[in-house]
């Protein structure tokens, strides 16, 4: 029966059963908004199946003790928000160096700072990236729906125990907090990768071995002795001044997510084959992205959508791609505009981009998503025509958890070739 | 957008409207098979003050997932009342709470007023109960989701103890509906 | 270079190898840190202990001292400075039956990892905590620490240090640990018998070290040499709780005690974990 | 050396090991040793009671008695 | 008498002394390698001119402290390395949500996590930019000379009081520990800027008053009695709920930095007039760049060099015309590829970009800078012939200081047209 | 409204406007919440106490608690959450003539604030730290505290908390806080006095203030009322230590003390400043 | 209230922010005060003692006696 | 680069190899007005092993501010010498003390072996100042700086007790030096 298996689910609930069914027996964590309730999520169910939670002092020491949980064998996570976020970062660099797979899931609020900690924001997806010192390797992916949060949380822990290295789940407050029917997927329906262990007697174990791409990690406590450090380290986790070995390590963490970008992507392509405008778009606001462009479509536009579920590594291919042959990327983010960095770079001018200072008539989008009625929400309008014009002026104010933030400046675009109605 | 149908139910903290926002949600998406998409408001608002919950319904994939326009709307306060009915769409429904919400909103919408807590008072000793009965109503008054279904969700949401009690308040929202609409 | 001529075997020096990694050797502390000696009490009461290496998962910050894990064959985690305890404490709640020690420095443990330090103490938590105080950043090159004495000089105290010092082990008793010791690396013998009891202490176990730095605080606070160091802070500074008793006060002021200073019995965090959370979830 | 062999200690220092720290010199209680350049030396073996002291303040593995 | 006025000091010890002559009254730290001297000198310099001192349990500490003693008038100052600089990123967004002035230097090491602390490295420019969560101002400097590091420390602390926000002092190990002959400059040879403070009463004060591009700051325990917060507030610093109201101030904390870059930027352009090859660096790898510049230019070639001293805001004006004019811009730097990022956005495809991939015979640069010695360190020359083979297949392993890593793969490219000489 | 007849003018009420914020009540804290209790009984101490208000800097972090400062009409300093003391020690260094009083939460001083607690203590700086002690996390919804106590139920502990408590007092003593003690929203006039006292102590004084959060502590943990709550924790789980001399050991069992704990003269770290560094560097 | 007036104290209350917890009435000493809805109100003027108990407990600013 | 001169000094920690390095820049910097350049190496080395500082003087602007070619280098422990000899430029100096360093490395480049230690010792009762004698014969040999020059530098980084001894040392250095050269 269907019906069995659909259930209403929180978004950060479906994160905690995505995590409990890609085998997360591990969780430290300290409660933060919006992300609080996979932690209580977790709290009832981890010792269920006998995994543990425990509530850490704060954040540092969050990561710090799922960081070491992971290296007694156990799949583990974390998740936070903002403050906690930057917090974390540190540990988090360990992680990457020390080669240790966890899942880091950042449940995106208004920042900087305190900020607004009840509304939704995407504006840590580039510190996502770059919020650790050092030159490190990132994957984060993106989910936009409940069902998709458990499964790329799956897919996060997947990643994270196949490459040896911190994965993060990047979505925002509203669909955190937002519930919708879920199917829970019976054992088997989605893949679930498991770490390799090393199978070679205990003497000839690398903790770092250079002949794999991505060494087995052994589990303490299983006769492999080895030693985890965050310095620069040889092949067998011992720390090292060489030059040369510093390099190598340095550039091998980075090569084994450089070289598997093509497993590691993922991307929902919606319209694309003839569009020449497109929007680029993620998490939540690319719901708004997405039902804007089926408007389009329904009323004879071409416009398409590419909607990343891996953030990082960055889809340069597809946007490289695309920019070869579309007319505009359009990036609308509840944020004042961080993954446009990256596509106006893989772009390299070949085709237009979105000129935030271009106040002219033309496409309305980002912020306007949530602003318009989604019959306003017109793909073709000009800026002077009446109902974009009144919604420019006069912002209603009450639905603050959707005003947040989103590009600085109007999110709007003259593209006079796909300009058809005029109101 | 047509295949949309757009619900919010509001209150004061306490009175169960994101229990009822849950339920509607159930209802369409577990029982009705439909799609559905349930928020609710949060933060500092959430203590004490005025609080809401959406549901949003539909045929198709739920994209957007907030409100636009509302197309029934639950009100138990006068400041609930205030503070989210001026998003109700041409042609949509209000319910409120005869005896709480004395300012009625104007607008091209049909407004319901009915004791709906005094009713839970007096007919089943329990003003707990006045969400379910408001929801019993606004099924009835909308449509949007089948009897069955919101019956169901009910049931599988509150204590084996009061499965009863919310059987019948559910029911009185029926019937009283029935009655404020003819 | 070995001078030998006969043997009383029963007095057989104690075989470091047996728990040192090959070829790690010379460590890359100092001439005369204290830090080897207090390494050598460890691996002798663990020796006593009769744990297994592959048991043993030994976990430390960042700092000369938190460099200890290199050198030893157990399973080794050298983590972020002032962290280690929050790493052990996920080790440990993973996988209980691990023994878990951590090292840590005056600077790793008090300074930047104070709250991981009090944390652990209070959950009580399963893990033997050596804390190698010798008074200093060494790592850095010499800053004063939360246990630089008062007036002492550092490279960030030219006019003499002002900072009041923590008693690392009163806090860690406050804090609520449930074994609490200090010893000396001078007094490397009693100390191994301390790390012993210790590590066989169910429950956060802390141990606070005295040892030194010669290189920063010894040249910094005009030591003539180690072994002035350790006369005056390690012995003659401290006192050993037994003989405290017999002392009149005048003789114990400005001494540290040495010896078991707290030792109760308290809930485990892990069995406490397993049996009412695990039990109830499981319905046991 | 024309003198029946007395049953001596052996004692075992690593010169690779030593760093000539000195605080086994300066400890043994019978004066046994003393620093040659920057690594311990045995100036007095007869004089050493075995009591290993010396071993178990080396920080360095450097030195042994048996 | 010039030799007076000349001394021999070292970069930390010379950003210490930019400090206490901008009139830094406030340092507030925690030691880390290898920063460590710049509080080392404070420590006993300050109280010499009645500042303070003090060393703080972390560096999380730190910069709280600093942001507090900022907030009663004080001109105040953190310095700290990779480790440190991702504990702080917290407390960073607070002092931008907040307004308020404050200098963090941070003297870059090897990483990620604890790395190499004792090697250089350029790899926390993106960091600075990204590091702590939310869309936030970033004004940051990068000295590469000793004398620079000093007046680059005084216009650090100059822009922060000028604008409100914390302004980053970026530079790494080889500078940082280096000793160069510099002159202190007297009294009133450089410009130092003070915070303006409100002259109003203090009823009519509002700590963030709208009506001002940057509004004055007063001192606490001086009649104004403000409230300030890290949650998103009003023009007189209460916290708001009203998504208006938070995105405009999101909005002006960024536009305050953004409107006036012209003031920001600054950067040292060498040879640029017709080159057609232009290296874009920035702190100690600038060093290399410069010398070797200037030995192209010897031998006949027009090479150019685009030196930004201010990393943040981007030198985007600089970049996008350049990219117009020439044919190539290098971007050697000590780290995997970060500020490449921005060049390549800016750079809109208009020139040819240093292509990783390619391994053709083309100019060497970037880890090559060090790798050889000068006079093999090539404008041109081909990867096959001898000198330059020889440097990639046996890299000297000594000078570990210098070899760590820069870009992950060969600086290497092919530019024909420039390309005279063969060795 | 009001009902009024006669009055008896010596018994004024309490003009709290003179310290509040114009137009900021009502504040965000809900029914019965106990922090609106502290906060009345705060600034009638600093009334008596006489001290000025631009004079005062008061500096909080995160929670419900740690938003006290928006209410009052001082210097106010709403920071992060855990790190009120870094920033105070940072405003009182800066500006030793600036009266610096901390709010903090269970939460926020002694979960991820912790280290800057007990390295404020130490220090012995000049400030007064007010901790909000309500055993759970209010602003984020109800999860277990340092402070929760075991067995209670959490959002995040829903089969019991199994976490040992930390005594909030205990730790401030053995961290060098030169003034501790003990006080309850329900004991709200001896409240009153525990915080003048503590204002008017030069150090690092440090006040647990226990009182309720009805929302989530309360109801997770069945109390009937706001009323049962300050009955049950504050007033028959206290008792003040001027009567506990009197009472037999079963009687104090599982009760803890009221009144000021602890109060001794150490060196205060500004005037320690001053008077070492400041004084030595500048060779006076 | 024809007897001559007594000397009773004044209680004011502000409806706009009492959040009507209960707090003063549970301890009333002399039962005063009561909840009407949602706030406090004043049942019994004549027993109240001025003692002040429920302006220094009440949360809210809400109400004073003098 | 011609005009520009790379110096090394090398020994062990604790032996005034970077104090050697600073006077030297200093001599070059400050009292002849060149251009100079000085760095060391960190890190675990500096601990008890091999430890050395790097000075570059210049008549130009130094912009690449390592090592590239030594020109000069002093190395007073056979550790020292044996790991960083190898970067000594053709037509190079190496001065080394001889009672330390008995494998001398080959190359194309001058090598003067000195027993400066021992003279410290012998002659003024303090090995301390062995790298004082050591910077007098590097002066002498290279005639990068100036008698002068180098003297004032001496004589400003060294405490006032010292002042005689350290000339003393430094004279002792340009006569070794000037005996070895012919
Ligand atoms: C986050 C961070 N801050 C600072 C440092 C620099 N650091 C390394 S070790 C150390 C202090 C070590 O002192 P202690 O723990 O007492 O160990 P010791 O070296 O004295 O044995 C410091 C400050 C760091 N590595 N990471
Ligand atoms: C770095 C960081 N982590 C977590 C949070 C979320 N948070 C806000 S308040 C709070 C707990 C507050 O508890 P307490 O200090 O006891 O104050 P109360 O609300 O109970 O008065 C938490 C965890 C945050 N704002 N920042
Ligand atoms: S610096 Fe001090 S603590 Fe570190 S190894 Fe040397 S003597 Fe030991
Ligand atoms: S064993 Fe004892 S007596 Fe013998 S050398 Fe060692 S310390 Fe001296
Ligand atoms: S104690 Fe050890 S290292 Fe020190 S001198 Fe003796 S043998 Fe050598
Ligand atoms: S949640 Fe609790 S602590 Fe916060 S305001 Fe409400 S009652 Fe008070
Ligand atoms: S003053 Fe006392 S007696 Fe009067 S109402 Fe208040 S609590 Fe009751
Ligand atoms: S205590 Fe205050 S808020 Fe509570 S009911 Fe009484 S007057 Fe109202
Ligand atoms: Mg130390
Ligand atoms: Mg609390």
């Amino acid at each position: 029966m269907a019906e069995k298996k659909k259930k209403l689910l929180q978004g950060n609930e479906a994160c905690a059963e995505g995590a409990l069914y890609a085998g997360c027996r591990f969780y430290a964590g300290y409660p933060i908004t919006p992300s609080t309730e996979i932690a209580e999520h977790l709290s009832v169910r981890l010792p269920k199946v006998g995994g543990k939670f425990i509530q850490m002092e704060d954040e540092i020491a969050s990561i710090a003790a799922i960081t070491g949980a992971s290296l007694t064998g156990l799949k583990s996570m974390t998740a936070t928000s903002g403050p906690g976020f930057s917090l974390k970062q540190e540990g988090i660099g360990f992680a990457c160096m020390a080669e240790v797979p966890c899942v880091i899931v950042n449940v995106m609020r208004g920042g900087p700072s305190t900020g607004f900690p009840t509304g939704p924001s995407q504006s840590d997806v580039m510190q996502a990236k770059w919020g650790t010192h050092g030159d490190h390797p990132v994957v984060a992916v993106a989910p936009a729906y409940v069902q998709e949060i458990l499964s790329e949380t799956v897919r996060a822990f997947n990643l994270a125990e196949k490459y040896r290295t911190p994965v993060m789940v990047l979505y925002d407050e509203i669909v955190g907090h937002m519930r919708e029917p879920i199917v829970l997927p019976e054992k088997g329906e989605l893949e679930v990768i498991d770490r390799i262990k090393p199978t070679c007697n205990s003497e000839e174990y690398f903790p770092y071995d250079d002949k794999y791409e991505i060494a087995p990690l052994a589990a303490y406590g299983e006769g492999y002795r080895f030693h985890v450090t965050g310095l620069n380290h040889k092949k067998d986790g011992f720390p090292t001044n060489d030059a040369k070995l510093i390099q190598e390590g340095n550039e091998r963490i980075l090569r084994k997510i450089e070289n598997h970008k093509n497993d590691i992507w993922k991307n929902e392509e919606l319209e694309l084959n003839d569009a020449k405008i497109v929007v680029f778009a993620y998490g939540s606001t690319a719901r708004s992205a997405r039902y804007a462009v089926k408007e389009a479509g329904n009323s004879g536009k071409k416009v398409g959508l590419l909607r990343p579920l891996t953030l990082w590594p960055f889809p340069e291919k597809a946007v490289e791609e695309l920019a070869k042959r579309v007319k505009v990327i359009i990036v609308p983010e509840m944020n004042m505009g961080q993954m446009i960095v990256e596509v106006e770079r893989y772009a390299r001018g070949k085709c237009e981009m979105k000129n935030p200072d271009s106040q002219a008539a033309g496409i309305l989008l980002g912020k306007e998503f949530y602003y318009l009625p989604p019959h306003q929400n017109l793909w073709c309008g000009g800026l002077h025509s009446s109902p974009v014009k009144e919604v420019l002026r006069r912002p209603r104010s009450k639905e603050r958890g959707l005003r947040r933030a989103f590009r600085s400046r109007w999110e709007v675009y003259n593209v006079n070739s796909s300009c058809s109605k005029k109101r | 957008m047509s295949q949309r149908y757009e619900m919010r139910f509001s209150g004061s903290g306490g009175q169960g409207m994101i229990l009822a926002g849950i339920i509607m949600a159930e209802a369409a998406a577990i029982y009705d098979n439909k799609n559905a998409v349930q928020s609710q408001s949060y933060g500092p608002e959430a203590r004490g003050g005025a609080s809401k919950a959406e549901v949003i319904i539909s045929s198709q994939p739920i994209d957007y997932p907030k409100a636009t326009g509302i197309d029934a709307m639950l009100a138990l306060t006068q400041e609930a009342c205030a503070k989210y009915c001026n998003d109700i769409k041409e042609g949509g429904i209000l319910l409120v709470d005869s005896e709480e919400v004395k300012n009625l909103p104007r607008g091209n919408f049909k407004t319901y007023s009915f004791p709906i807590t005094s009713i839970a008072r007096d007919e089943l000793g329990k003003t707990i109960v006045a969400n379910i009965i408001a929801l019993g109503m606004i099924t009835e008054l909308t449509k949007i989701v089948s009897h069955e279904a919101i019956e169901k969700a009910v049931l599988a949401r509150v204590p084996a103890a009061f499965l009863d009690l919310n059987k019948k308040a559910l029911q009185i929202g029926f019937e009283k509906a029935k009655a404020v609409k003819v | 270079m070995s001078t030998a001529v006969a043997v009383k075997k029963d007095k057989a020096p104690f075989d470091y190898n047996k728990y040192l990694r090959p070829n790690k050797l010379p460590h890359i502390w100092c001439p005369g840190c204290g830090h080897g000696i207090v390494l050598k009490a460890m691996l002798r009461a663990i020796d006593a202990s009769g744990l297994s290496k592959d048991q043993i998962c030994m976990v430390s910050g960042i700092g000369c001292s938190s460099r200890t894990p290199g050198y030893v064959d157990f399973n080794t985690l050298h983590t972020l400075h002032g962290r280690a305890m929050a790493y052990a404490t996920g080790v440990k709640l993973a996988k209980p039956s691990l023994k878990v020690i951590v090292i840590t420095g005056d600077g790793d443990a008090l300074a930047i990892g104070g709250n991981h330090f009090i944390h652990t103490c209070r959950r009580n938590i399963d893990m033997t905590v050596l804390v190698y105080s010798n008074a200093i950043y060494g790592m850095t090159g010499g800053q004063y620490s939360p246990t630089t004495p008062q007036g002492a000089n550092a490279t960030t105290s030219r006019y003499g240090n002002i900072e009041p010092v923590f008693d690392c082990c009163e806090l860690a008793k406050a804090s609520g640990a449930t074994f609490v010791a200090r010893g000396t690396a001078y007094h490397c013998q009693e100390l191994e018998k301390i790390i012993f009891e210790a590590v066989q202490h169910k429950g956060t176990s802390v141990v606070e070290i005295l040892d030194q730095c010669p290189t920063y605080y010894g040249r910094q606070n005009k030591y003539k040499s180690v072994t002035e160091m350790m006369e005056k802070i390690e012995k003659d500074g401290t006192v050993s709780v037994k003989q405290a008793d017999k002392l009149p006060p005048e003789k114990l002021q400005g001494k540290l005690l040495r010896g078991v200073l707290h030792k109760i019995e308290r809930p485990e965090y892990c069995e406490q974990y397993k049996k009412f959370i695990i039990g109830k979830a499981q319905g046991k | 050396m024309a003198e029946p062999a007395k049953k001596l200690p052996n004692i075992v220092i690593s010169e690779t090991l030593c760093k000539g720290c000195s605080i086994c010199v300066d400890f043994c209680p019978t004066n046994v040793l003393e620093l040659r350049g920057n690594v311990v030396a045995v100036k007095n073996l007869e004089a050493c009671t075995r009591c290993q002291l010396c071993d178990l303040r080396c920080p360095d593995f450097a030195i042994q008695v048996f």
